[in-house]
């Protein structure tokens, strides 16, 4: 059963909180705000409770609620990583929390310097040579390093109009492209799981202005003709932009910036451990190289006379993406996580994410064949179709025993192309033990060996959860999943 | 890597990973990482400080925050979009818990009802809020609201010729034309009465064109000044266009919803509703508007169905129109979104309730006003614009507000904004001041004696 | 099933912290510590874990617990009310939680302001003179209570030996008066649930240094001869105690101090709201009257020149029952406590508490008749006399309905005598809304319906909780239960 | 009461009050209390300040919590009892997490396996740290558990005559005297070598008399010096009584754990294993002990036992010992006792393990040394008694110590505690310093600079 909603609670009179102040009478007529008639005069209608009852409520929503700090959440591309507790702490201290953003910026400078020495560090990471860390989220960021190519080209007095875009792609970059006014172009993968590289080339033109990959892509790749492509695209006057939603791959390891990539952006909610909240706030830093630097939106945080401070002179800035600096709480969890690890502990993380992905692919390999031969990175894409129940419903029957499915088509954020339709993205993160990878590679095998028995008990899944399978919101998928007949 | 050595979060032993390389027959790490050209990867380590201790860190951190000023160590009546209402000690206790801050977006639906649930009550909590019923989990804030709410009006009448207020956030504004730019969208501006500060509805009547899509205006404006939206709720309807206001949710406590008063889509910040200031974010955007027009919002949409046993059950509905399923047809790329605020707006509300909610606007309200007539009774100053106000509002000064500011700074008060500072071509003697119900009157009695003397200096 | 054990999930040379500092190299040799002999050369044995696998132990820990904020806690005699969040919060400051207590007394001038202010505001609900905030709970308070009462004989040159406890007593008040080295004499209780006077009479002698009661008591009533009892006390020298546990029925409107007593204690974790914490910590300051202020333990925080600090020159002094000033963490919640409350709302918040009992009391009258034919004050004794299952089975039913079960004998910390065997201790709490009672309520008349046709369902409950029914620990409980044969 | 009035945390309108009256054929709050003799009640009300909101009481408290210096502001060297080892933010996370923070005792054991799951834990973690497997679910602090424990040693013994060490702090002392006055027991001090610190054990050898129960000590002792356990253990042994050390729990990362070193009872004060300084508590009274005396442990503990299905279960056991049953003949009063603070503890420890544990022993013991031999090459400062120390040491000063750490406070530095603070009867000169882990290098540097220019002032 879903838990009630809020309303249900509801007590009419009851306010859970005393809003009172001796001095200054409630209730008179106010109407020196606007029109009689504009004043309100019905209620609105909110929750009406006891502090007591809104605490409970909320507690026991959360109890209908899985995280990372719950269990096992190999759900791919979404790197579900240990959130650590100490940058929570860290991130709410009164000097931040309570900082306004229109104070005077010289009672900021514990903010500015932070923002600067974490620009700092995601360049050193990325290989990139400035960074703006005003976008919201992923999709944010590729809206931002779009804009600024965009700049670029009309600085340069072209006016090139495509972006390609290989198949797999996150929904985000195509659509993030479109609000920028780029065509898209989509680029096919070929049979190794990599961009097809004679389509790529056939679309190469003088209206590209650039190139979007993920590296690994999102079918947990690496691209390993990464520099071949950046050659043809420079070479054709384009650009090179990295969706570094995957980065977990290759953190310290391997930089986009030494790949040739001009724009970057980064999801801190899933390389650097900042939480998903359910859904956000992330935090999507974009970075660039030199010669992109003065379009960063305004303001960029940098020194001015030693001083990191924000510097709004941008004259050919592209604008603004938000308001003000970007999700401060979200970015010093991002900056502490850099700290904690440090370069050893980064470099190492990368390494466990990709012998975790790999490990679970080899594991599974009886039951799950790998879609692609080679090494995966991060996360693993794992084929299906030799199972008794369809995949949808294989990974539902994972929840009963307490294992957040991984991604499948449609049941996340990626796309993959239909030949993918049973296939399974499996991301443990490097922060699974082998005890715990070993606890998600037996609950797969349990559900795959009761597939061959008991297919019902699947296909009815889950059974524990506070509901059945929910149905109704299929219908969007089943759009793509299914490609409906009418 | 020795066994002492500072892995941070990592789990593994030398021994795990060596047995899990013997169990896929491989030997190092390096042979899972073939496919990467070697002569591309980082020589070495990044140049990054060394890994630091948890206590390190604290105290590195610690010495970050403690070098800002704040409003807990200032009387700030900063405001600007940004409002130091109070945050309930029970919304970081829920919002903080384990289970909703390190979940993924609800995907999988039978594993994050709790979730859902939250999501859905705050889309209906929202809808009664605004008077508009059709609501999404959130934008990143309320000047993104404001830009995807343009786009949605193009969207949804095919014609791309905006106008909006001159009196929105210069930021907003910005960011506005940031967003459309790229989608061809013409930006025209309406201005405002001189006198009153509310828009010039004969020239908001003027600029109307045919191809005019929308009139986007803000409530309270950047002068403080509410609008009168039903009065241009009706303009813009006479003439066929759409409007989209953005405005201060608390305002609501006091005045009719905006879906009451004619507003095709409402926005706001959401950061009064129990966000704390954060330096400025993360913060939430909040678009409500009419269920006709719901199929061109941007996000997520939480909505009712059932389950194989035929029960209530809540997931992600209307994804067609977002970017996984839509791509380059999508209504907005947005993803992430700002859930776990959309959590705190809704747990604010909950705590406040009808009553509570509109003392808060009350409050804020009187206490401005006590504040304004005793601002204003200082000899040279006085309020630019007539127009009404609710807890902001904007002072001519005798003299330029910068160095009022400066000497309220040595008593550890945060008088206000310059308005230069949100519009370098405003006049250098405008003060923007807000006032939240966490003021006493001992407070604003004190502004005043150090605002009077800073006055006079 | 019950949880595993953190120790299942351990892992040979895991460390979830990083312990290192590069300037001080580790692993040498420490031999200037003690004979080589004595230097560890065995592991202790502790749990290694990663920091993610710590966290979701216990996060998943914690989902096997209930407490206030998850639902109803009806357990008698523990006054299972709402904590304040914002108490929590405001306890964990900084500025108090850093603060180390053998700081320079001038360096703490906030915390001594606090507890100042606490001391009156206790002092102030109780009608005492003067209060302690050293002791640490509830017993700890009657101990440093009954030292009082000891040394204001000492110093009498009285050599009383007894103490007068009514039957119903929490067993910590004979525990606390053993301790200080009282023998307690046992007062019966009479059949309208009040302390029998007969037999008070008679025990009074001039061996009696004082009687401790509770008022309200364990049963739920109030002592309606409480004058006379402690006019009977005072003429025969004697001292009284008032056992505060109670004191949530009675705050705002009756005080201990006004009906006679001359030794308090409070229990901050019942009345004043502070978390129970799973067992504690709590805090249980101690008040007297101005005559036996000189035996407070040392130090009391007083005004010293007009600033509150901490006084050590107490040549009177009991001595310490703890180590520095108390519970402070504990004891700045309840000083919020009071604070948000104000007058008023601590008077209701007495009101509301009994009305709530009252009404449960009422509304239950059918099933479970209450004990007593009198109002009941903040928790009511029923009788299951007339059920068809033990009383023991009964509650345990609730938690499948997602109640906490009520006091029964034993199960809780209140002891009653034989004829209570199938009673059960109600107390809601002010903080339960009508609709929560109502809710308790049904779930009671549920199982009640239940056990007329379905009695095997409730011997065997709970279904639905972590563990079946727990028998083993019965054993001690049934020892005074069922005054066992041997 | 009328609806706007502030009602702090209670819940009902005036609606409810009147319908469940109603429902009891009540008309008023007052037909309740009617057992209440009226003469005796408040005339009106409490006098107490009027409720505050809680963004008032927020303000009020911070204010109060501001005027506290504090060991961030400061670099501290103070112990005593009390130190400042770093404490983990998955503690504050965990710990304060609703469902354990407002839970009761685990009364109801189907109820409550996740508390009863971590006290269990907690009693297994104890006993393996000590060395000794009886464990409680925690006492009051580490003096209480002192004085519990002296208790247990004379109900096993049958004796009433205990011998205490001089050297154990004298709050310790004056808690141990408070709690066994009023049970007829004497106490006899042991003396301390005066070159060493240690315990004289020639002296202990000729106190204990065919009446002793048990010798009392304490290592490190209030000196900071290490006794030498395995000496003491065997001399009581032999001259047949009990033995019970009380500790600083850390220092067994380095050192054999109390059990295996022949001491009979290992209390400690659990206060660095995790717990804030909190300005003295609440903090954590650990009792660890031999099997055979377990039946003497005050207060709960945790056994395991089974459910109606026969599968493990976890819940309270032998209560045959405790006030609720055994009342007046209770091995203690004991009730509440410290379950959130035995939670802490074991997180702490489990999120250190064997390594991190060791290391932040091993880190503290290296930095005192570090700090005391740069403070010892001062002119005129020699270390008080020559025995072992951990991470606690005790100086000699050539001017009294009030004035050097006057000097040093100036400075920030909080710079340990005056002998004299602790015992009034102590010469003025000694100054007793303690070193954790969170001391850097640079601080240690620093300290001994101001220190030294403050020697010679
Ligand atoms: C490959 C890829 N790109 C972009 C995004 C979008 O990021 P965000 O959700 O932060 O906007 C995601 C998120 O799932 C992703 O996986
Ligand atoms: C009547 C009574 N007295 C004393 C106590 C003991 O209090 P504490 O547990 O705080 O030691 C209790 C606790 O349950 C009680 O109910």
């Amino acid at each position: 059963m879903t838990p009630d909603s809020i309303y249900t609670k509801s007590r009419p009179g009851v306010s859970g909180a005393s809003i009172v102040d001796h001095d200054f009478a409630l209730g008179g007529s106010l109407d020196d705000l606007c029109a009689p008639e504009d004043l309100r005069d019905q209620p609105i209608g909110l929750p009406e409770l006891s502090e007591i009852d809104v605490v409970r409520h909320f507690t026991n929503l959360s109890r209908q609620a899985h995280g990372v700090d719950n269990g096992p959440y190999p759900l791919g591309s979404c790197t579900m990583k240990y959130n650590p507790k100490r940058n929570d702490k860290l991130a709410m201290l009164d000097g931040f929390g309570k900082a306004h953003p229109h104070q005077p910026a010289d009672t900021l400078s514990g903010v500015w310097d932070l923002l600067w020495k974490l620009q700092n560090g995601i360049a050193e990471i990325t290989g990139m040579d400035a960074v703006t860390l005003q976008p919201a989220a992923g999709a944010h960021g590729e809206f931002t390093g779009l804009l600024v190519m965009k700049k670029h080209f009309e600085k340069l007095g072209e006016k090139r109009k495509t972006i390609l875009i290989p198949d797999t792609a996150h929904g985000t970059n195509p659509a993030s492209a479109a609000m920028c006014g780029f065509t898209c172009r989509i680029i096919p993968t070929n049979d190794k799981g990599l961009m097809d590289l004679e389509s790529f080339e056939e679309h190469l033109n003088d209206d590209v202005a650039g190139l979007m990959i993920t590296n690994p892509s999102t079918l947990g790749l690496f691209e390993e003709n990464i520099e071949l492509i950046a050659e043809k695209i420079h070479d054709n006057g384009s650009l090179l932009y990295y969706d570094g939603a995957n980065l977990n791959a290759i953190m310290g390891l391997i930089r986009p910036g030494d790949m040739g990539f001009d724009v970057i952006h980064i999801n801190t909610h899933k390389t650097l451990s900042t939480p998903h909240g359910g859904g956000g706030p992330g935090a999507g830093p974009c970075g660039v190289k030199k010669f992109l630097e003065p379009y960063l939106p305004t303001p960029v945080v940098r020194p001015v006379d030693g001083i990191p401070q924000p510097d709004y002179d941008r004259p050919e800035a592209v604008g603004k993406v938000k308001t003000f600096f970007g999700h401060i709480e979200v970015l010093i969890r991002a900056y502490c996580y850099i700290l904690a690890n440090g370069p050893i502990g980064l470099k190492t993380a990368t390494e466990n994410a990709v012998l975790n992905a790999n490990y679970m692919k080899h594991q599974l390999g009886d039951l799950l064949p790998s879609v692609f031969p080679q090494n995966c990175m991060h996360e693993c894409l794992l084929h299906g179709g030799s199972l008794e129940v369809r995949g949808a419903d294989f990974v539902k029957r994972l929840i009963d025993f307490g294992v957040h499915p991984p991604t499948l088509v449609g049941a996340g954020c990626v796309h993959f192309a239909e030949e993918f339709d049973e296939a399974m993205l499996i991301e443990p993160t490097e922060t699974e033990s082998v005890v715990s990878l070993d606890f998600v590679i037996e609950q797969f095998r349990k559900v795959a060996r009761e597939a061959a028995v008991a297919p019902y008990m699947i296909e009815t899944a889950p059974h524990h959860a506070s509901t059945a399978k929910v149905i109704h919101n299929e219908a969007a998928w089943m759009s793509i999943y299914e490609e409906p007949e009418d | 890597m020795p066994a002492d050595i500072l892995t941070g979060y990592n789990v593994h032993t030398d021994a795990d990973r060596a047995k899990m390389l013997g169990a896929m027959g491989k030997e190092t790490i390096a042979d899972l990482f073939t496919e990467v050209p070697e002569h591309l990867r980082v020589d070495g380590l990044l140049d990054l400080p060394p890994a630091m201790t948890e206590w390190q860190l604290e105290r590195h951190i610690r010495e970050l925050a403690g070098r800002n000023d704040t409003t807990i160590d200032h009387l700030s009546f900063l405001g600007g979009g940004a409002y130091e209402h109070h945050v309930p000690a029970v919304i970081d206790a829920i919002a903080t818990r384990g289970e909703f801050l390190t979940a993924y977006t609800p995907y999988q639906p039978e594993m994050a009802q709790g979730i859902l649930r939250f999501l859905h009550d705050f889309q209906i909590t929202m809808g009664r809020l605004l008077g508009l019923p059709a609501v999404n989990c959130s934008v990143y804030d309320g000047a993104t609201a404001l830009a995807e709410s343009a786009w949605m009006t193009c969207r949804i009448t095919g014609k791309k010729h905006l106008l909006i207020a001159e009196s929105i956030w210069v930021e907003y504004q910005t960011v506005l034309e940031t967003y459309l730019r790229g989608r061809g969208v013409t930006i025209e501006v309406v201005r405002s009465d001189e006198e009153s500060g509310q828009i010039d509805s004969d020239h908001l009547s003027e600029c109307i064109q045919s191809e005019t899509s929308a009139f986007l205006f803000q409530s309270p404006n950047r002068y403080g000044v509410v609008e009168n939206m039903t009065q241009i709720g009706n303009i813009c309807h006479d003439q066929g266009i759409m409007n989209v206001m953005a405005s201060y949710p608390i305002l609501f406590g006091l005045k009719k919803s905006p879906g009451d008063s004619g507003v095709d889509i409402a926005v706001c910040e959401g950061q009064p509703l129990g966000m704390h200031l954060n330096a400025g974010g993360p913060y939430l955007g909040i678009i409500a508007t009419k269920t006709e027009f719901e199929g061109h919002l941007p996000g997520r949409i939480v909505g009712e169905c059932n389950d194989l046993k035929g029960e209530d059950a809540l997931a992600l509905v209307k994804e067609e129109r977002e970017q996984h399923v839509a791509r380059h047809e999508a209504t907005s790329h947005i993803c992430s979104n700002q859930a776990n605020l959309a959590l705190r707006a809704l747990i604010y509300l909950s705590l406040l309730g009808e009553r509570g909610f509109r003392n808060v606007a009350e409050l804020s309200a009187r206490k401005a006003r006590y504040l304004e007539q005793r601002l204003t009774a200082v000899e040279g100053v006085s309020r630019v614009f007539s127009g009404p106000f609710f807890n902001e509002f904007l002072l001519n000064l005798p003299r330029p507000a910068a160095d009022v500011l400066a000497t309220l700074r040595e008593q550890k008060i945060f008088g206000g904004i310059p308005m230069t500072q949100l519009d370098p071509e405003a006049p250098d003697n405008q003060l923007l001041i807000a006032v939240t119900e966490t003021k006493s009157q001992a407070d604003l009695d004190h502004m005043v004696e150090v605002f009077a003397a800073a006055i006079e200096i």
